[in-house]
């Protein structure tokens, strides 16, 4: 619906916004958020963009570099700032104290580099998963605490509206790849793995390619939490499945706050419907007490894209609640897992120990490291000059690569620059997910 | 079956000094309100936009605040799901906006109306009977709005983001600022108006007694479903304005906590007293906003303090993030409240509530009388 | 030794006095009536006799004991009952149950229950009649009848009955006195609180209180001039 | 449709074990009790921890439960009885405080993390006409049918009868040599042990995080127990096992054209229950 | 001209037949008396009447209108006030606000016209003030105008509703036990106070009372209950010496009529007054 979607660009340019954020001319000095000057002017109040205009691929138009005053907020000579908002209380949140140790490990280790002289601050807020509060954090951040940057750890509503706020503003954004519903044509935003879209194709390279499911391809399902935002993540499954001739054997939603019998009753549909392979696309939270309820000999495989169901905390909990039904799950990952963490990177677990008194590293950690080394690349990328628009205009044409995620490649016209996946497996004896394969564009 | 409910003096008691006036007369207190609400304008005026929205925020609470005031002090009714109300007046709002491309001007009446219209649908089944079970019906129907009302996709847009962007008059967030508080003064006159007016005091004394209400000739059942419809409407119009205060309405926020916290406020703030209500509700919409730049004060505050360094250290280790803290903040607030200062924020504010209304400033007011329970319902007429 | 012997008698209301140092005694077996108009205090009276209001000062010795600001729990067990101004009966509770509940103190004697219930449906066949109805639903008097009928269940020494006539009709008033009468010739001591002159009939003492003193006493003989005592009383005759 | 039924009827067999819980406090008290849930979930926390270090269930699971108890009584002295002379109104709210405030601690002291517990049966579980049904739902059925027989008698006691004259004349019920605090004790206490049990019951069904009891089992059980008659033991479990057959079948057949169809099921049966029997399904007319 | 009119009404509860085709007609201006032993059905017959039960068979009839199927409220606004045998006011509010309430259906302008404040419902909450006190002044309880309920002695609440009952402005006075808890010289004031206000507000009145001399002073016509049906009436003097209420209901001289037939002699029909 672009009508829609141009319409209410009129209406944010009439509103005097002249900040331009959706048919992107550059920012000018009436942007809001100009950190020195505390200007409470007309364009303070960034006006959402939103609403639904799915487009395959993302079509963000070029802003040309270096065009009128430069936004430096949140740069000084020798630090740059940072805000984070993630989920650590609210339905489907993050282990808080995870998230804590892990953020700023690696900006503080002995090895922490400096950025053209810069070192990086990084705050953090609990949006609580909720886009309202998410929103106004974000505004916390950029607003009162003069963040350059933000990024979204995970929780797709979150994202897209922090990311949207941050568009009204001009400030650059990064997230990993979630949905690309109304975040994928924002100038300023950039997602750093593949979009849950994007991984749709590679999910059914894998279901055909694979071994061990291979012969399974014609008992496939899936199951959605019930959003608009996971509608193009959903087409783009099943447009992979139609190319290969493959229909789904049930094709599912979960309510965003499922009851007791929504878990019952779609455990026994799987099972009714023989699904032998699931692509599960909802918060972890639901994939738990969904696996939960299944019992007697039913054991299907469990697959998906996306980042937090790669998480260990997720397999600690569900092996047990599962009774073992979780074991051999396969998800693509944007982060290697512990076991092959020091492969890629051996400052990793060094650096972890280091900063957090001897503590024990943990996946998150290793999002987070890898997250930071994405963008200190980008940073370094930027030059020494950095401003929003400079860091925008670098990055999308910029490619980047941290070792830990896999390599991003950004245009002008695409800023869903995630290209490969890791592929991680449950392992329910270690506790773990173990490292399949690495950097992987294609099965 | 007769389950009781009362809230003893829900009605603002005047106690005026009609003899001399006491402490200054009224140029006095002229000039304390004028300095008073100046002071209010001024202020939003200067803080930053942030600090405006939040602001504004917290005024669209406090008209939750008097819609819950008006349902639980007046009716003696609780609501359980009046989260689903101020939702659906948002996702209104959103609707009249963007789908029907008409302007705020429509939408915020639409969404006022939409809330009375849900509490009509709704009381008209469950107000029939007394008793605390509309508590139960609101707590089921707002499970229901948030499972499925809210995402009706032709209706919500599933949920997700219906945006909802300001009227050109009113874009920043300062200016819409002044006008949530422009409304908050209305809801605060109607609210003044229907307790001192035939409408109000019929549905106190449905309250009390519904036989002795009937038995004065009012139609209980239309007073029950008036005042449920009041405070839909109010609901329904917060709702509306919460809408153009984001930006953008999603359903994730409208759930069963959002509820609790409205009934939370309402009880902090002393349903008895309107002014009590304004205060808790604002009181609890800023807590979580600033709560993590008091705890940072906090500590920082510890860290200058010589020899307990080890303290605010500690604290920083052993909770990862102040925002953890907000939920028990809130949640011993309310109880503190309840066992200690029954009469809720209003309470500590009735010296100079009643010294504004001409009364005296007298201190002694803070301890309010106890509430009794009164007798047994008697089970027949 | 008086049974009851009260002395000094002080309490209050928060700030507010409302019995200003009160002395009476009654004997072991008589019957005392509290007459007084409205807010004399005679409520208040036996609510610290009755432990569920505590005295601000003096002494109320029962039995030799000095038990001024026991709790109801107490008095009960020593044998001290009030039946409550406003009838107070459990709602939602047959006349059975709460007849059961009366006895509470004595529930392990299951015998002595069954007895003394028997016994009360000889007094109130109203009752007996009403076993199965829910004490909400009775009429007015009925309820009466039955707070009364459960203050006699736990079989108590000294007996208080606040305004026990209230809205009943005659015929039951001078029933329940005369019940009253046969309560206390099997030994029971009876305090009664009264707006109804007709109880000095069966009364041994009458106490005359206003404002929280008590202005008149009459015992005995005394009480057969009831001319006089309704001057007192009533300041003119009704 | 057997699927729905079996479905339906392990679900409701949890609301009406929460149901239970809410119906002793409500016949005794005259009071709701939203912290009902919540003290199960602390009982499932601490038997969590107990477990982690080995403990084993015997030993945890006591702990858990007399936590539960403890928590219970706390609730009775330091929130219920300094509002005994308060509105209905006020205590609900009160004790939806302490829901939160154990939703918060939890929250601080262990993180909002999802938790798995110990299964007290081992075992893969079975399909019954096309529903998954595992050991652990058999153990709540069983707990279901002991906590229910227990009530049932308990009200029939003498002390039972004392409970409910204390909770419709409190003054009455004090001159009549009642005790009122012990009651008060005893009915919070009973409470919190059934409401600590129900949460271990449900603890290994699934996953547990702070606060999971309140979300996900408090509100059906509310509505259980008033459409069960909200004084009615026998219609507290009538009531549960309605809700889980309404909620199955709805979603079961209308799950997919309509969202969230099970709640809108519930909405319209509540609805109707009340329209056309106000005092619920086996509660008595007043 | 009868203003009541009761046609043979009945009504049970379960196994207990409260009112057994009671018959009964209460005439403009009147002040009746009502008496019968404890549960003969006094206070149900007033809730048969205001509407709080709906009778099972007979006719209820008022100046003359069928209204046996109107809800309360509704009776209420045709002019039926009453008094409750436990007190009927709203505790939560003051005297004034007690008597505000009570003027209901006499305030004409909309609830919504109250709501968003318009101006002439202030004037006219000024009238009602104005008029509140002229009822309060009328039942000498002018001073505790601003008094709130809690802790005024019971008889004075009593009077406090039997003048918020006169405020909803009633052609007729049901009045439950007005003068339980009043003591003797309380309860007289309150006789000569029904006398005068039946007077100068020129309203019928049933008084139901267990306070035989009062009642037997102040009312023009008796009726006597018991065990649902009319025992007797007429004259109050004739009423308080029929033989069957001293026995039923007096419990005098049961000794000296039990063994005399003669003085069991019926006289219904007659002593109708005018
Ligand atoms: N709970 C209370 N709080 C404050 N004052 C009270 C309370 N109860 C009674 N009083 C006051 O104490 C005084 C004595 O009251 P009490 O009830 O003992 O009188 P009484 O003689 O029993 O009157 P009545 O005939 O009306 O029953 C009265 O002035 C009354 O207003
Ligand atoms: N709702 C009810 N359910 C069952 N029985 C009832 C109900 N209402 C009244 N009764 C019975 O009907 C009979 C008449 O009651 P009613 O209240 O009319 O008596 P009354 O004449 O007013 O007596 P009193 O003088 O004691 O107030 C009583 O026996 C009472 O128990
Ligand atoms: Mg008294
Ligand atoms: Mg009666």
């Amino acid at each position: 619906k672009p009508g829609v979607h141009e319409q209410l660009a009129d209406t944010s340019t009439a509103g005097n916004q002249t900040t331009g954020t959706v048919d992107g001319t550059t920012p000018t000095d009436t942007g809001p958020a100009t950190g020195a000057t505390g200007d409470t002017g007309a364009g303070t109040t960034p006006t959402d963009t939103g609403g639904s205009a799915p487009s395959a691929g993302g079509n963000v138009p070029a802003a040309p570099a270096d065009a009128g005053p430069q936004d430096r907020t949140g740069v000084t000579g020798n630090s740059i700032t940072i805000g984070i908002h993630a989920p650590v209380t609210g339905a489907a949140p993050f282990p808080a104290q995870a998230f804590a140790l892990g953020r700023e490990v690696y900006w503080k280790w002995t090895g922490a580099p400096k950025i053209h002289g810069r070192s990086v601050k990084v705050l953090f807020e609990d949006d609580q998963y909720s886009p309202v509060t998410a929103r106004d954090r974000c505004r916390k951040m950029a607003e009162q605490q003069k963040a350059f940057l933000l990024i979204g750890g995970g929780g797709t509503d979150q994202i897209q509206a922090c990311a949207q706020y941050a568009a009204s503003g001009g400030i650059p954004y990064l997230s990993p790849g979630v949905t690309q519903i109304g975040v994928d044509n924002l100038p300023n935003y950039f997602a750093i793995s593949m979009t849950y879209a994007q991984q749709g194709e590679l999910l059914w390279q894998l279901i055909s390619k694979d071994a061990r499911l291979k012969g399974l391809a014609n008992k496939v399902a899936m199951v959605r939490t019930d959003t608009p935002n996971f509608d193009d993540a959903h087409d783009a499954f099943l447009s992979a499945a139609n190319k290969r001739g493959k229909s789904l054997v049930l094709d599912r939603t979960l309510p965003k706050n499922p009851s007791q019998t929504d878990y019952q009753t779609l455990a026994g549909q799987l099972d009714g419907a023989d699904a032998q392979i699931v692509h599960i696309l909802t918060a972890p939270t639901h994939y738990v007490l969904l696996t939960a309820r299944l019992a007697g000999d039913y054991r299907p495989w469990w697959i998906g894209g996306g980042i937090t169901h790669g998480l260990n905390a997720v397999l600690e909990t569900g092996c047990t609640t599962s009774n073992g039904a979780m074991d051999k799950a396969l998800f693509f990952s944007p982060f290697p897992g512990l076991d092959k963490i020091d492969s890629v990177d051996p400052n990793y677990r060094k650096a972890y120990r280091e900063v957090n008194g001897g503590a024990e590293p943990d996946d998150i950690g290793i999002v987070l490291w890898g997250l930071a080394k994405t963008l200190h690349q980008m940073f370094q990328n930027t030059g020494p000059s950095l401003s929003r628009q400079n860091f925008i205009a670098k990055t999308q044409t910029g490619s980047f690569q941290s070792k830990v995620f896999p390599p991003q490649k950004y245009s002008p016209q695409n800023h869903l620059g995630g290209t490969q996946v890791h592929l991680l497996k449950a392992n329910c004896a270690a506790g773990q997910y173990r490292t399949e394969k690495m950097f992987v564009s294609g099965f | 079956m007769a389950i009781g409910l009362d809230v003893t003096h829900p009605m603002d008691v005047v106690e005026t000094d009609l003899g001399g006036m006491p402490q200054g007369g009224w140029p006095a207190r002229l000039i304390a309100g004028v300095l008073l609400g100046g002071g209010l304008l001024v202020l939003l005026g200067v803080v930053s936009p942030l600090d405006a929205s939040r602001i504004g925020y917290a005024f669209i609470f406090a008209i939750v605040g008097i819609s819950m005031r008006v349902l639980l002090g007046l009716l003696g009714q609780i609501s359980l799901g009046h989260q689903a109300f101020v939702g659906i007046g948002a996702f209104m709002a959103g609707f009249v906006v963007t789908e029907l491309e008409l302007d705020f001007a429509m939408a915020v009446p639409a969404a006022a109306l939409s809330g009375a219209a849900a509490a009509l649908i709704l009381g008209g089944a469950a107000l029939r009977i007394g008793g605390l079970l509309l508590a139960l019906v609101t707590l089921t129907f707002g499970a229901v709005a948030e499972r499925t009302i809210f995402l009706l996709r032709q209706f919500t847009g599933g949920g997700s983001g219906l945006p909802a962007p300001r009227p050109p008059w009113a874009a920043t967030d300062t200016t819409y600022a002044y006008v949530c508080l422009a409304f908050l003064v209305i809801v605060l006159f109607l609210d003044w108006r229907f307790v001192s007016t035939k409408a109000g005091r019929a549905v106190q004394a449905v309250r009390d007694s519904e036989r002795v209400a009937a038995s004065m000739g009012i139609s209980v059942i239309k007073y029950k479903l008036l005042a449920f419809m009041l405070s839909g409407f109010l609901a329904g119009l917060a709702g509306g304005l919460l809408a153009f205060n984001i930006g953008t309405v999603q359903a994730a926020p409208f759930n069963f906590f959002l509820a609790l916290e409205f009934v939370l406020m309402t009880v902090v703030g002393g349903l008895q007293y309107r002014s009590g209500v304004v205060a808790g509700s604002m009181f609890f919409a800023l807590l979580d906003r600033y709560f993590g730049n008091i705890y940072d004060w906090f500590l920082r505050q510890l860290d200058k303090v010589p020899g307990i360094r080890g303290v605010s250290d500690f604290l920083r280790d052993a909770i990862a993030d102040p925002g953890l803290l907000v939920p028990a903040v809130g949640a011993g607030l309310l109880i503190l409240t309840l066992i200690s200062f029954p009469g809720g924020i209003g309470q500590q504010l009735r010296p100079i509530v009643n010294w504004f209304r001409g009364g005296r400033f007298d201190l002694s007011l803070i301890h309010g009388e106890t509430t009794s329970q009164g007798g047994s319902e008697d089970v027949r007429p | 030794m008086a049974l009851l012997e009260v002395k000094g008698l002080h309490a209050g209301y928060g700030d507010v006095e409302v019995l200003y140092g009160l002395d009476f005694a009654v004997e072991q077996g008589e019957t005392a009536v509290f007459l007084g108009l409205n807010g004399a205090g005679k409520t208040t009276t036996m609510h610290c006799l009755a432990g569920l209001h505590k005295p601000s000062g003096g002494s109320i010795s029962f039995d030799g004991v000095d038990i001024a600001g026991r709790d109801v729990k107490q008095m009960v067990r020593r044998g001290i009952v009030l039946v409550p101004e406003g009838r107070r009966v459990f709602p939602a509770l047959s006349v059975e149950r709460n007849l059961a509940i009366g006895a509470w103190t004595k529930r392990r004697k299951s015998s002595f229950v069954s007895e003394r219930k028997e016994q009360i449906f000889d007094y109130f066949p109203r009752l007996a009649e009403r076993q199965n109805q829910l004490a909400g639903t009775l009429s007015g008097g009925e309820q009466q009848m039955l707070a009364l009928a459960r203050g006699l269940m736990s079989d108590p020494k000294l007996l208080l009955i606040d305004e026990a006539s209230l809205g009943l009709a005659p015929v039951i008033v001078k029933q329940l006195f005369s019940i009253i009468g046969q309560i206390n010739a099997t030994g029971v001591t009876v305090l009664l609180v009264e707006q109804n002159i007709g109880a000095i009939d069966i009364a041994d003492q009458a106490v005359l209180m206003e404002k929280g003193n008590i202005v008149y006493r009459a015992k005995g003989k005394q009480l057969d001039n009831r001319e006089k005592l309704r001057e007192a009383f009533l300041g003119a005759p009704a | 449709m057997g699927a729905a039924t079996t479905n339906g009827l392990i679900v409701g067999a949890g609301y009406a074990l929460v149901a239970l819980g809410i119906v002793l406090i409500y016949k005794a008290t005259r009071q709701f009790n939203f912290a009902q849930g919540e003290i199960g979930t602390v009982a499932t926390f601490v038997a969590w921890m107990l477990l982690e270090r080995d403990l084993g269930w015997p030993i945890s699971g006591t702990i858990a439960v007399l936590t539960g108890v403890a928590m219970g009584l706390a609730i009775e002295r330091f929130v219920v009885r300094p509002l005994a002379r308060s509105p209905q109104v006020t205590v609900l709210v009160a004790t939806a405080g302490v829901a939160l405030l154990a939703i918060a601690l939890q929250i601080i002291i262990g993180e909002a993390k999802l938790r798995a517990i110990k299964p007290m049966l081992t075992g893969d579980g079975f399909t019954i006409a096309g529903a998954l049904v595992k050991p652990q739902d058999l153990m709540i059925i069983a707990g279901l049918a002991v906590t229910g027989v227990v009530l049932f008698l308990f009200f029939r006691s003498p002390v039972g009868t004392a409970l409910l004259a204390t909770s419709q004349e409190p003054t009455a019920a004090r001159i009549a040599g009642i005790d009122i605090n012990q009651m008060s004790m005893l009915v919070w206490g009973v409470a919190a042990l059934f409401g600590a049990l129900a949460g271990l019951l449900f603890a290994p069904v699934d996953a547990f995080t702070p606060g999971f009891m309140t979300q996900r089992r408090l509100i059906p059980g509310f509505t259980a127990a008033v459409i069960g008659g909200i004084t009615s033991l026998p219609g507290a479990v009538a009531g549960g096992f309605a809700i889980g057959l309404i909620e199955s079948y709805f979603g079961h057949f209308l799950g997919e054209s309509i969202r969230g169809a099970d709640g809108l099921g519930v909405l319209i049966a509540l609805l109707a229950v009340l329209v056309v029997r106000p005092q619920g399904l086996l509660g008595k007319a007043a | 001209m009868s203003v009541l009119d009761i046609e043979g009404v009945s009504i049970g509860f379960g196994g207990v037949q409260a009112l057994g085709n009671v018959t009964l007609s209460i005439d403009e201006w009147e002040v009746v008396g009502l008496i019968g032993p404890n549960g003969a059905g006094k206070t149900t017959l007033f809730n048969c009447i205001t509407g709080f039960y709906r009778q099972d068979q007979g006719v209820i009839r008022f100046k003359g209108t069928e209204i046996s199927r109107l809800a309360p409220h509704k009776r209420a606004a045709l002019g039926i006030g009453r008094t409750f045998q436990q007190v009927g006011l709203v505790r939560s509010m003051t005297v004034l606000e007690n008597l505000l309430l009570a003027q209901h259906l006499e305030v004409n302008y909309a609830d919504i016209a109250g709501l968003i404040g318009s101006p002439e419902t202030f004037a006219a909450e000024i009238e009602l003030r104005q008029r509140a006190m002229q009822v309060l002044d009328f039942m000498d309880l002018a001073d505790l105008a601003h008094s709130p309920l809690d802790g005024l002695p019971y008889g004075t609440l009593k009077t406090i509703e039997v003048a918020a009952v006169l405020a909803t402005d009633p052609e007729i006075l049901l009045l439950d036990e007005p003068a339980a808890g009043m003591g003797p010289e309380e309860a007289h004031a309150f006789g000569n106070r029904v006398r005068e206000m039946r007077k100068e507000l020129g309203i019928t009145v049933v008084m139901i009372d267990h306070h035989v001399p009062l009642v037997v002073a102040v009312s023009d016509y008796m009726y006597c209950l018991d065990f649902g049906q009319v025992l007797t009436h007429g004259e109050p003097d004739y009423v308080r010496n029929h033989p069957d209420v001293l026995e039923a209901y007096l419990g005098e001289d049961t000794k000296k009529t039990n063994g005399k037939p003669k003085a069991r002699r019926r006289t219904k029909t007659k002593a109708r007054r005018r």
